[in-house]
């Protein structure tokens, strides 16, 4: 069943230079128990896609979209606090900078305890506060805290990077949400650690059949902890599909250009070989190009490439480009 | 840790001290007329006792010894005369003293019970007509010479409007014994038959100086707090917050507030010595008997020694406030404890 | 090339011309900048436009009213004072006591502040730290104390409080420009042009002051405010301008006793200082804003 | 070969101030050996903390060893003589954008790069500033263009343009290419390549990127908590980690 | 609203100097004290000028006009307060106590005080030369000279009887100074406490031999602003104040909860030059300064035209006026002539002190002081406005360290001679009221042939001769006299001014 159903989401900024749209019709789904993988570059509209679908973007954002089901239920049209009380009952979410995430001057443990809801606590109201005490440290000792009487007592930032990382996603598992979205957990975090981050939620994956939006700009990464992916440029998506497939014959030029340029994806590439790269830079949210952003740095960008492609499916292939690569292999 | 902190405290506070009573020491010297004069407050010295003194005060030795002098008889509450009076100016300090206190820590509780919450309005509503109208609100006040803002109620309340008097603390009629020094407990206290008609009037005398002496706060607060709040409305952890699914409320109570009053704690201890400034100027306005109109008589009358003394009080009262907050901030402030 | 060029220079400006677009789109700071503008041609050209002497009594023309009141005259349009002195000269003249000596001793303050803070802020160790706690002890000692101590010992007159309000702005000057400066010693391109092989003073001359010449703006306007109310106080309470000085603070005093009779002789000088302190206060609330709305883009 | 860098027994603490009276000593780097030599690229590795900054640091000379000496093309490293280490080794930061001045234009900086070091002309120090831009892909243009007109790949290349406008020896990459995005990445990759290929550059590449290490390093240093773990060729370091957390290091990135 | 009903506030303009009339001479001292606290051998009735019993109930003149006796009232109740019990009433004890202060340096408490300035300067030591207690209600006064003005002088508010017991008791405490600071008299208020520059608080004397006083309670609001002091007025702060601003009368005058009562009064403001200083010795300059000022202007700007312009010492109501006086001209091409025969052409620099408070005989004299420096700006002189607190200024006027002073004298009694001696005298230029610190012998002369001739015509030629001759000599420059205004709350009854200074709240009643 289709939990989340996005149909171009559209987010605009209002400036005093005009309307910046940095997400351009975005289409995104995502069933149950799916593990999908978001990338795209710094500044693509990650974040803002991700804070869309939790609703904390700020009031200067114009929201729309044709459509923004979640179960079946358009978001956007329902009453505010209706809206509010589907999204934070069922959706979680990690954010970029966990120490950042957190309040600084109140103590772990009340943070922990107030992302707790009332609903999952047993026990009578007076009994709460002991239950919700209980359940903070049995997740914490799910996220693999053991030490937790001196985690619950101390404050962010004696603390490192990684136990931060783990108290958000303590927090965020804390509701048991349908849908947990992880933007870039592993950005702040050495590379010992993240493999266990991601054994984490692979598991939490596995046994509660909670869905995961998993957001990086790195491909790699990505690629090897989710089952289907969808790659924007520039606030555009550009392919969406099975990560295997896509990882294989990638019908997008930029798909194509990400995956070349990380040696990874690469065996046979030779020792200090060049590396295979678009020319040109990413524009900013200020000069966008019209049509298809990737245009100027597309190597088979043609006339047509100023109007915007529509969204083509292959199979269980979306792109999004009038020119797709012919499902030739990368090898 | 914490243990640190205040001995650390408490070293600078003792090398400020040193700092300011060499400046206040250094100022006998420096004030015009006799050295001698300056220290003691003594007029008319007969040569036979100047030499006493001179011996007392250890004029005839370095100024080392001479400061040590100085420092003893301060700590004996041995100050100088007060030229006009010709009493011990600490007496009079501590005669005038509450009377400032008094009305600058009401109009203090005032800043804070009115300009708190209408800097979180406007943070909250940042933007809309209500925070446009309470940041001009803000502006404006803060941009008013107090004087003539005092004038300008005091024109209207008192000269046409006749509802509040102008100067003092109680009407003269009123005998309180003084206990405290300060007006509304020593009413409450005192055993006279007329104490409610005496509270109401006391009230009634010392609405326009408050209101006056508060404004400027107020609208520091008002613009701090604002600030403050609206820094931490943008922080990704109210974010995360509201992720959580916490009510906007809740957001607000539980990590909004917290977080934004904590410079402001900061905050008041910096504005105490504007607060004292404006205090002086308040007192001269509404005749208020404090330190204040005490020390600009001072000034007209030349009483150095009230002068100095003077300086010595206020400025060592301001460094206590300060030390004080700051370190009630770092109490507050799990942060800031991060040595 | 060209073309390239045209399409860059359309959104893409230099810094300050960034600054100064974000703040003139706000229109109450754009009209108190105005305002500011103003008043200070209105200091440096005051002896050229004053409709009559500012100090010239004339007996036959005693408290006469504004001229929008009835009894009023045209010639003198803000009326006249106790003494049949033309008011509207009168507080052209005060422009330049005191909103022009206000600017002066912000400014000096600034300059003695910016070679201190700078002294200070590219030092460190014991020296720097005690240095720093003398100043906190400064910051403590409330202005009008310090304007008083200061009266005591030089005698009162304007000039003598024009350097009490420069020696109370020191310290917040001082902290300013060395915390700035603090600042930008972290920065990565700071220590970038130290590794280019610049010395201390290219470090300090070409790198940090252009880069915080912004807040020192901020810094001025913020210390003009209070300045402006400070000499306007000291007038006011007869410690710093004596009458018969068209400084507006003393006006004020001056006129308290014709204040039944006469209220605009009250009334228009406090109205001037207002004015003055709200249009620097505007400009630094404006700088303030287009700093931040730079920062964000 | 001779090296153009060798570096023998490097060790750093820093003191931290605890509190008014306590203080504790944080070893940051402790007996570090290694060379470099023109043409290659060693990469140093290892968590946060481990010290890798610290090295780099001392080797621009930002900061004084405690002990252990440093030997730019044999000669001792001198502290604070920029303005002749200049010409052999050059440092970029890790995040381009604030490595320059926003109040200045790219012309204007680089001038001042080779105003401090060099004894150039205007004349000359305008063509080499051309040359400079040319070599790195931009345009004589962009030299009038504020830091905030660039987009992040574009930075980078200035970073870069700043550092090899002296002609150095040796440039140090402290996690410079972290924060660019695969596309970028790669460009900038294929450039230092190119680079090394046409003039020898040597590299101190300071990175987490294991993957980009096996692709471009001749030589890898795994560092430790300041205690250089491995060192040796890439392959053979990669393949045959001697320690404990290497090789921990290492699976992270077959997982 | 009890208190409020019994008790009456007065806002004075300053702060009495002493408790004790004997050691001053300021108007503000004596409104505030004398008529409240003490009571005097002789009375002056306000609207006729007579004199009239007070604590004598009776007095008789020898021949020779030199000995005076006096029978004294035998139920005068001296106050009670937390400081002293009287034991006994008023008897001829306190007489010779109080005035054998002034004359006995024998007199316990003579050294307590430096100078007593009223009988200083009306040389009350060379006068009387002897006090003798008859009885115990019986006193005699035996003078070296015949003085016409004795009575007058002891009908003054100065002269006010303390009392011997007290003064015995604060003898055995040894705290001599209380004398002055803490009184005790026979008046119809009783002190209860006094803070400087703040207020002095006076009850009920229960005993008081006259009528008692219908107020319970007095309070003098010191309110040295007179902005301020209108303003309490106006908010019904103060129920009585004195010397409004003349400015202001219109204003008030339209207001009908306020009545102004206004009299002319003996008084004189006046610009003295400091005669011991140059070029201020020379007479021509002192011509020259008095030409150079444009009085109608001062009257019309500083006096709202409620003076008259002065042109003697002496107020035109005065027996001893001179009507034949040459009106002062203002004539600044003829003060620059005599300024250059003086051997000033260019003028010169001088300093002109203004007192900082309001008097009733100047209620600006910063402004006075600015009208003249511009006046004088015109013939040359560059004048400088000097002005420090009122203590600080008098002590340095007493040292004589002004060029030149703006101030002025009220008197307390109707002699000419009040005006005449303590203004201009050699005596008075020691004891300081002479602030034009000007001797001369042919003044001194003239004045002191006028008191000893008991002859009215006579003395009145003296008087004008005096006159003459200070218009001549210029000393200092009368400038007006003013009217004496007070204003009180509608609901204020029985107040009354007095001409002669001193104002009584015996009578005064409240009503709301
Ligand atoms: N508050 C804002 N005001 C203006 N622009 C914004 C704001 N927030 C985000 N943007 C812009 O929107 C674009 C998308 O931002 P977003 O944070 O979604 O990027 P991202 O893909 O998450 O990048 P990263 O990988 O760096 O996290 C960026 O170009 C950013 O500059
Ligand atoms: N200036 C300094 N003062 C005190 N301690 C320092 C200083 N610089 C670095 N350290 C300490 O030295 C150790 C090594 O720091 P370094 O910056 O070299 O690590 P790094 O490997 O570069 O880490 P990262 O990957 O986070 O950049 C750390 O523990 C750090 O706290
Ligand atoms: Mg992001
Ligand atoms: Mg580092």
């Amino acid at each position: 069943m289709q939990l989340l159903d996005i149909r171009n989401l559209t987010l605009e900024l209002s400036t005093p230079d005009g309307m910046i749209r940095a997400v351009d019709r975005v289409n995104l789904s995502l069933k149950e128990g799916e593990v999908r993988g978001l990338v795209g570059e710094s500044g693509s509209g990650k974040s803002l896609i991700a804070k869309a679908i939790m609703g904390v973007l700020h009031e200067r954002w114009k929201v729309s979209a044709d459509r923004f089901n979640w179960c079946g239920q358009d978001l956007l049209r329902l009453p505010y606090h209706e809206q509010r009380r589907i999204i934070s009952r069922d959706i979680a979410m990690i954010y970029q900078e966990p120490s950042r995430s957190m309040d600084p001057t109140s103590p772990i443990g009340e943070q922990l305890a107030e992302a707790i809801p009332d609903h999952l606590l047993e026990g009578s109201w007076w009994q709460r506060g002991y239950y919700r005490k209980k359940r903070a440290i049995a997740l914490l000792h799910k996220v693999g805290i053991r030490d937790h009487a001196a985690v619950l007592n101390s404050y962010p930032y004696q603390l490192s990077e990684g136990v931060c990382q783990k108290i958000m996603i303590a927090m965020a598992i804390a509701k048991s949400p349908k849908l947990l979205i992880a933007d870039e957990p592993t950005t702040a975090l050495e590379s010992t650690t993240q493999a266990q981050l991601f054994r984490l939620l692979a598991s939490f994956n596995q046994l509660k059949g909670t869905s995961i939006l998993l957001i990086s700009h790195e491909l790699e990464t990505v690629a090897r902890n989710t089952d289907t992916l969808s790659v924007l440029y520039c606030g555009q998506l550009v392919e969406a599909g099975d990560t295997a497939t896509l990882l294989k014959h990638p019908l997008h030029p930029y798909t194509h250009a990400l995956i070349k340029s990380v040696p990874e994806f690469q065996p046979d590439l030779g020792f200090k070989q060049q590396l295979y790269a678009l020319h040109g830079s990413i524009p900013t949210l200020q000069h966008l190009p019209i049509g298809c952003r990737l245009g100027p740095r597309c190597p088979n960008a043609r006339k047509e490439c100023v109007k915007t492609p529509l969204f083509e499916r292959q199979q269980n292939h979306y792109f999004s480009c009038h020119f797709p690569l012919s499902g030739k292999t990368n090898e | 840790m914490m243990f640190h902190y205040l001995l650390r405290r408490l070293f600078l506070l003792g090398f400020v001290f040193v700092a300011l009573t060499i400046f206040a020491f250094s100022l006998g010297y420096l004030f015009p007329g006799d050295v001698l004069g300056n220290f003691t407050g003594l007029r008319n010295i007969s040569p036979a006792e100047e030499i006493v003194l001179r011996q007392q005060l250890g004029l005839d030795q370095s100024y080392w010894q001479q400061y040590i002098y100085f420092n003893q008889r301060i700590l004996d509450g041995n100050w100088a005369l007060s030229f006009s009076s010709q009493q011990n100016v600490l007496d009079e300090i501590i005669n005038v003293m509450p009377a400032t206190l008094e009305l600058a820590s009401y109009a203090l509780l005032l800043s804070l019970i009115v300009g708190i919450p209408l800097g979180i309005i406007a943070a909250v509503r940042k933007d809309k007509w209500l925070d446009k109208l309470i940041s001009g609100l803000a502006l404006v006040g803060y941009s008013i010479p107090i004087f003539w803002w005092a004038l300008l109620l005091i024109m209207v309340f008192s000269l046409t409007l006749g509802w509040l008097p102008t100067s003092g603390r109680l009407s003269v009629l009123y005998e309180i014994p003084t206990m405290s020094g300060f007006m509304l407990p020593d009413i409450l206290l005192s055993q006279v038959p007329y104490r409610e008609e005496a509270l109401v009037d006391a009230i009634r005398h010392l609405l326009l100086p408050a209101v006056v002496l508060a404004t400027y706060p107020t609208t520091v607060m008002i613009r701090f707090t604002r600030e403050s709040m609206l820094d931490v409305l943008e922080q990704n952890y109210i974010k995360t917050a509201r992720a959580k699914g916490l009510t906007r409320l809740q957001v607000l109570y539980t990590h909004g507030l917290r977080n934004a009053l904590l410079p402001v704690t900061r905050q008041v201890g910096l504005q105490f010595s504007t607060l004292i400034t404006l205090a002086m100027i308040t007192e001269v306005i509404f005749s208020w008997p404090g330190i204040g109109s005490w020390l600009i008589d001072g000034i007209y009358q030349r009483n150095f020694p009230a002068i100095q003394g003077g300086l010595l009080v206020v400025s060592s009262l301001v460094i206590a406030v300060n030390m004080f907050t700051e370190i009630l901030h770092t109490m507050l402030n799990p942060l800031a404890r991060k040595f | 090339m060209k073309k390239l060029r045209l399409y860059y220079e359309e959104y893409n400006k230099g810094p300050f011309a960034l600054l100064w677009k974000h703040f003139t789109q706000q229109h109450f700071a754009f009209f108190g900048f105005i305002t500011l503008l103003l008043l200070l041609l209105l200091a440096l050209l005051t002896p050229f436009l004053t409709p009559h002497d500012p100090y010239l009594q004339n007996s036959q023309l005693l408290l006469v009213p504004p001229s929008w009141q009835n009894s009023g005259l045209v010639s003198y349009p803000l009326g006249t004072d106790d003494l049949g002195r033309d008011l509207m000269s009168r507080l052209m003249l005060g422009t330049s006591y005191t909103f022009g000596l206000a600017i002066l001793a912000v400014l000096g303050s600034l300059i003695v502040g910016v070679i201190l803070g700078a002294l200070s802020g590219m030092s460190k160790g014991v020296k720097s730290s005690v240095f720093n706690h003398l100043l906190d002890l400064a910051l403590t000692i409330p202005s009008l104390l310090l304007a008083i101590v200061i009266v005591a010992v030089l005698g009162p007159g304007l000039l003598n409080t024009i350097w009490a309000i420069m020696l109370a702005l020191l310290p917040q000057f001082v902290h300013g420009v060395r915390n700035a400066i603090q600042q930008q010693l972290k920065q990565d391109y700071v220590t970038a042009y130290r590794l280019d092989g610049a010395s201390q003073r290219q470090l300090l001359l070409f790198v940090i002051f252009p880069n915080i010449w912004e807040q020192l703006v901020l810094m001025f306007t913020m210390a003009l405010s209070t300045a402006v109310l400070d000499v306007a106080a000291l007038g006011f309470l007869s410690i710093g301008a004596q009458s018969p000085t068209a400084e507006w603070g003393s006006m004020i005093a001056d006129s308290l006793d014709s204040i039944y009779l006469a209220p605009w002789t009250v009334a228009l000088p406090g109205l001037m200082i207002f004015i003055t302190v709200l249009a620097v206060n505007l400009v630094g609330d404006g700088i303030r804003v287009a700093m931040k709305k730079r920062r964000e883009n | 070969m001779s090296n153009l860098i060798e570096v023998r027994g490097l060790s750093k603490s820093y003191q931290k101030a605890r509190g008014m009276f306590s203080r504790h000593t944080v070893l940051a780097l402790s007996n570090v050996s290694f060379s470099l030599a023109a043409g290659q690229t060693l990469a140093i590795v290892g968590e946060t903390g481990s010290g890798k900054s610290t090295l780099a640091k001392l080797l621009v000379g930002i900061e004084q060893p405690d002990s252990g000496e440093i030997l730019l093309a044999g000669q001792q490293l001198n502290c604070a003589d920029y303005q002749k280490t200049n010409h052999l080794i050059r440092y970029i930061f890790q995040d381009a954008a604030r490595s320059l001045d926003p109040n200045q234009k790219i012309a204007n900086i680089l001038h001042d790069v080779l105003r401090y070091s060099t004894v150039l002309s205007f004349e000359q120090r305008e063509r080499k500033i051309a040359d400079t831009l040319k070599l790195l892909g931009l345009l004589n243009e962009h030299g009038n263009y504020y830091p905030h007109m660039f987009s992040g790949g574009q930075l980078q290349r200035v970073a870069l343009a700043r550092a090899l406008i002296l002609d150095p020896k040796i440039l140090i990459l402290d996690e410079a290419l972290t924060a660019l995005d695969p596309s970028l990445r790669a460009q900038i990759v294929n450039l230092l390549l190119e680079l090394q290929q046409k003039t020898g550059l040597a590299y101190l590449l300071i990175t987490n990127q294991l993957r980009l290490v096996r692709h471009i390093a001749d030589q890898t240093l795994v560092l430790h908590k300041g205690i250089s773990l491995d060192y040796g060729d890439t392959s053979a370091v990669f393949e045959n980690p001697q320690h404990e957390y290497s090789r921990k290091l290492m699976k992270s990135i077959e997982y | 609203p009890t208190t409020r009903v019994h008790g009456l506030v007065y806002c004075a303009e300053g702060s009495p100097e002493s408790f004790n009339p004997q050691l001053v001479t300021s108007g503000t001292t004596i409104d505030a004290i004398s008529q409240h606290l003490y009571d005097r051998l002789l009375d002056i009735n306000p609207d006729s000028g007579e004199l009239i019993p007070g604590l004598a109930q009776s007095w008789q003149i020898s021949d020779d006009g030199l000995t005076y006796r006096f029978q004294l009232r035998q139920d005068v109740e001296f106050h009670q307060t937390s400081y002293f019990s009287p034991t006994r009433t008023m008897n001829a004890d306190d007489v010779q106590f109080t005035f054998g202060r002034l004359l006995s340096v024998q007199h316990p408490f003579h050294q307590t005080a430096t100078e007593y300035p009223y009988f200083d300067s009306v040389e009350w030591q060379q006068l009387v030369a002897k006090l003798t207690v008859i009885g115990p209600y019986e006193i005699e006064f035996t003078l070296s000279k015949p003085d016409s003005s004795f009575l007058s002088t002891l009908a003054t508010d100065f002269a006010a009887i303390l009392s011997a017991e007290y003064g015995a008791q604060l003898i055995s405490h040894n705290t001599l100074a209380d004398l002055d600071q803490l009184p005790v008299g026979t008046g119809p208020f009783l002190y209860r406490h006094y803070q400087k520059d703040v207020l002095i608080r006076y009850y009920r004397h229960p005993k008081y031999w006259r009528q008692l006083p219908a107020m319970e309670q007095l309070v003098i609001d010191i309110v040295p602003d007179n902005t301020k002091r209108i303003a309490k007025l106006l908010t019904h702060e103060c129920d009585v104040a004195p010397i409004p601003r003349l400015a202001e009368l219109s204003l008030l005058s339209k207001r009908d909860d306020f009545v102004i009562d206004a009299q002319t009064s003996m008084n004189v403001g006046y610009w003295a030059f400091n005669t011991r200083t140059p070029p201020f010795d020379q007479v021509k300059v002192r011509q020259a300064l008095s030409y150079a000022i444009n009085k109608s202007n001062i009257l019309q700007a500083v006096y709202f035209g409620q003076a008259e312009p002065a042109n003697s010492l002496l107020p035109p109501t005065s027996w001893a006026y001179d009507k034949n006086l040459n009106i002062q001209r203002y004539d600044p091409l003829l003060a620059k002539k005599l300024l250059a025969e003086a051997g000033y052409p260019e003028g010169f620099q001088m300093d002109i002190w203004a007192m900082p408070v309001q008097r009733l005989y100047n209620p600006n004299a910063l402004k006075m002081a600015e009208l003249i420096q511009a006046d004088l700006a015109q013939i040359g002189v560059r004048a400088k406005i000097v002005s420090y607190e009122w203590n600080t200024f008098r002590r340095k006027l007493r040292l004589g360290e002004h060029d030149s002073v703006l101030i002025g004298w009220s008197a307390d009694n109707a002699d000419p001679d009040n005006f005449l001696r303590p203004l201009l005298s050699c005596a008075a230029a020691i004891s300081g009221s002479n602030r034009a610190n000007w001797c001369d012998e042919n003044y001194d002369q003239l004045i002191a042939k006028a008191v000893h001739t008991p002859v009215l015509e006579e003395r009145r030629a003296f008087y004008q001769q005096a006159q003459q001759y200070q218009a001549e000599q210029m000393p200092l420059v009368p400038i007006a006299h003013s009217k004496r205004f007070q204003v009180r709350s509608r609901n204020i009854s029985g107040v009354r001014i007095n001409p002669y200074g001193g104002i009584n709240f015996t009578a005064a009643g409240k009503s709301l």
